[in-house]
């Protein structure tokens, strides 16, 4: 799966996408995160504020419980501030 | 008409709204977002996430013409290092009568605070720079619209 | 900022607007009213109250700089015959935030419909003409705000 | 006083405006507008129906029940249709 960073998710991380074979037993996008959060200290630091993460399964935006099924790209961002 | 761009170089509210006003419409709306001087900002810089930006944007303005009697929309936002003073994004809406392009303006630019894949980082003029937190009264108003 | 213009030639929203992107604000909102092709309408003719328009135009941005944190504010309203497609009103505010722009752009536009005193002519292809009545969902809107 | 007409009251009773010193016995707007409409067939057709009227004193808009004071420019118009 490709993983895919922005902001200061992205600069904690130190790249702006990663591909990952994910363990087949992560379900939700949360296991994926607790995963992800013991792969660097940098992903740990990025992850450490789990209320601050907002996702795009596939490039729409869904919450945090939602599953992982055979999407291809999975992005992990702050709270969006444009505009 | 159906208008989105996402742009690099300096955007300008007359090019985002070109076209509106030749709708056969009465009504024309807009909203420009421009980067403010605020405690010593000399610049900002937007991040996005290619490819999913214009698709969220134009559902956005799909789901505007679901909701109102629209003519026309657009939403032109610029991305990468903005200068203090430079329009940030322009939206726009055109219809028979103001409510709709009012109400549809309103709506267009408070989702698409919660709703894009838009990030805000604030440069100083001591070099330092700061991602910008998401501000709980864009939660609000964007609610307002569910 | 404060522009109140009334104008028997025609009118540009950018010239309307001009200045209210650089009063170092963040959000500068508007609203065009553009004359209509309503069943074989060919021009509008608008009469007004010569000393008292500019001064109830006047007073309607007063009253929205007392109601929300506005940096500037502007209208321009055409008078006389003004034909199909042409813009027949602008208004216009800047703040520092978009909540206060864009609500005070539709306090200024519905104030003014049911407020600013001009009446609107409508002439038709075949010579006619008649007076256009006050409609009551203006009175709705202009009643939201009191 | 200065009697001003505008739109449909104006074209009515023909004149855009007229000087006429009215009965000192004349209160509101309204009892203006009831001798008013006394002064020729133009006049009454342009006040028949009271309901459509608006006014203004002196520029400033009021209801019909408004005291003439001593002002000296009374607006006589239809509902107002601009923007």
């Amino acid at each position: 799966m490709r993983l895919v960073y922005f902001a200061a998710v992205r600069e904690a991380i130190g790249i702006a996408f990663e591909d990952l074979d994910l363990p087949t037993h992560l379900r939700t996008i949360e296991d994926a995160i607790d995963w992800l959060a013991a792969q660097s200290s940098g992903h740990a630091l990025a992850f450490q504020d789990k209320a601050r993460l907002r996702f795009a399964l596939d490039q729409e935006m869904v919450p945090a419980d939602s599953a992982l099924g055979d999407a291809g790209e999975l992005a992990i961002f702050p709270p969006v501030t444009g505009g | 008409m159906k208008r989105v761009i996402v742009s690099s170089e300096p955007i300008s509210a007359e090019v985002a709204l070109a076209g509106l006003s030749d709708l056969g419409g009465g009504a024309v709306s807009s909203f420009t977002g421009i980067s403010r001087d605020d405690g010593g900002v000399t610049a900002i810089e937007l991040e996005h996430y290619c490819g999913m930006t214009e698709a969220s944007l134009l559902r956005l303005i799909d789901e505007a013409f679901a909701r109102w009697a629209l003519l026309g929309a657009a939403i032109v936002h610029r991305v990468g290092r903005v200068a203090v003073g430079e329009q940030v994004v322009v939206v726009g809406a055109a219809s028979r009568h103001r409510a709709d392009a009012l109400e549809a303006t309103a709506f267009l630019i408070d989702r698409l605070k919660t709703d894009a894949p838009f990030w805000k980082k604030e440069h100083y003029s001591d070099g330092t720079s700061v991602w910008v937190d998401a501000k709980a009264t864009d939660n609000d108003r964007s609610a307002r619209w569910t």
